[in-house]
């Protein structure tokens, strides 16, 4: 179990590399990467900052990941969340999960970025390229995202 | 009872500032009694703080709410609803 | 769209680079790499070999990746399958979905692995530790996975 | 008429080869009709595609029923059920 939160780009191989290096019993690894895109709302954008509660955070993220490996049985997962100023195209968030059976890694990764999506603390502002800047409205589609793995039974 | 209150995104751009330190009376139990405290003592928390904003709170880093208890705690921080990943 | 079987082997980030280079509209890249296990069923594993169809291989993976993308807005799709000897721990096999929002790009790559694992004329046979091969049975549980999709709605 | 044929994994190993051309008899009309002409005309074929051993065929590269015509077909392939991945 890894959680790191950063100013620094993140390169998703050697990440998996990280979890599946010397251990020859993973058999399926799935990755989410979350990129910055270019526009929101029908509003071209120049910039994206993300804020965050420092220590919350990573207690958050733990909490979020200790939660996975109690639903799944994972051979390991990593969760790496960029802070500070990003640009268009930029990787914002990586999450991996890693398990013998491939329902599991995938299960576990979309687990990860919905709880993530609603719990951990951060905050994206975007500005505009006319240099207006505004912070992100939380979308009521993520509570529901997150909400259904309530419903879910636990390890299979 | 000093009391570290912390504030994020719109939170803290309203509010002007990220945190401070503050003096609060013994008889506040829960975050909801903390923000109604805070909401009569100043215009500006008033309008930070409103509950038009959705604001959420996390009482000594973890997601708390309206009846959470703030007795013992070290620090509170309120923020609008978390928009990561 | 691309469809590759090759002998060679592959690397994530750079086939995640090959779907986003250059565009700034993906807010999501998922994909699945799956792995060689070291032991199946108890046994001990010095290899595992790939054979597969020429020609159809390349053509059932083609149709697999069109129907992802009539049922999923994806910005792109990358499925890339290994042939051949292949030891404990190898990649397998790699399965990239890339689209604005998450939950297109999580449920397109696990239909293309659900779909690619009942369709796609590969079969593994492994050899044990003591020299003996053995080809693998297919699983009841991939043909329910597959099945699963015939009852999701179409294009969200 | 000529057909070319195709064997992969178990049935490859049990015939003992990759691929033939077969000249088929004209009234054969579908998969299984040809499945059951093969399994007649010599024992290795009976083994091999046993009805046991739940045998897939695919018709010019297509996944093909018992059912599935052949006619026209320029060659029909035999396996066991897939398991890449």
């Amino acid at each position: 179990m890894s959680v790191r939160v950063q100013t620094e780009d993140f390169d998703v191989s050697a990440e998996i590399a990280r979890l599946t290096g010397g251990r020859d019993d993973i058999g399926a690894v799935v990755t989410f990467t979350g990129l910055v895109r270019g526009e929101a709302g029908g509003r071209a954008l120049s910039e994206m900052t993300l804020e965050h509660y420092p220590g919350m955070t990573e207690r958050e993220l733990e909490r979020i990941e200790a939660d996975a490996h109690e639903r799944w049985p994972l051979t390991g997962t990593t969760i790496i969340h960029r802070v500070g100023p990003l640009k268009p195209a930029d990787q914002i968030v990586l999450v991996v999960a890693a398990s013998r059976h491939r329902e599991a890694a995938f299960e576990a990764a979309a687990f990860l970025m919905d709880y993530l999506k609603t719990r951990a603390p951060f905050w994206k502002k975007e500005t505009g390229r006319d240099g207006d800047g505004s912070w992100v409205d939380a979308r009521e589609s993520d509570d529901a995202a997150a909400d259904k793995w309530q419903r879910r039974p636990a390890k299979r | 009872m000093a009391l570290k209150l912390l504030y994020f995104a719109t939170v803290r751009e309203r509010l002007g500032r990220a945190e401070e330190t503050v003096d609060v009376p013994a008889g506040l139990q829960t975050v909801q009694d903390l923000l109604d405290w805070l909401r009569a003592r100043d215009e500006s928390y008033a309008v930070a703080l409103s509950e038009d904003a959705r604001i959420r709170a996390a009482v000594d880093q973890v997601h708390a709410k309206p009846e959470t208890t703030i007795v013992d705690a070290r620090e509170v921080a309120f923020f609008p609803p978390v928009t990561g990943g």
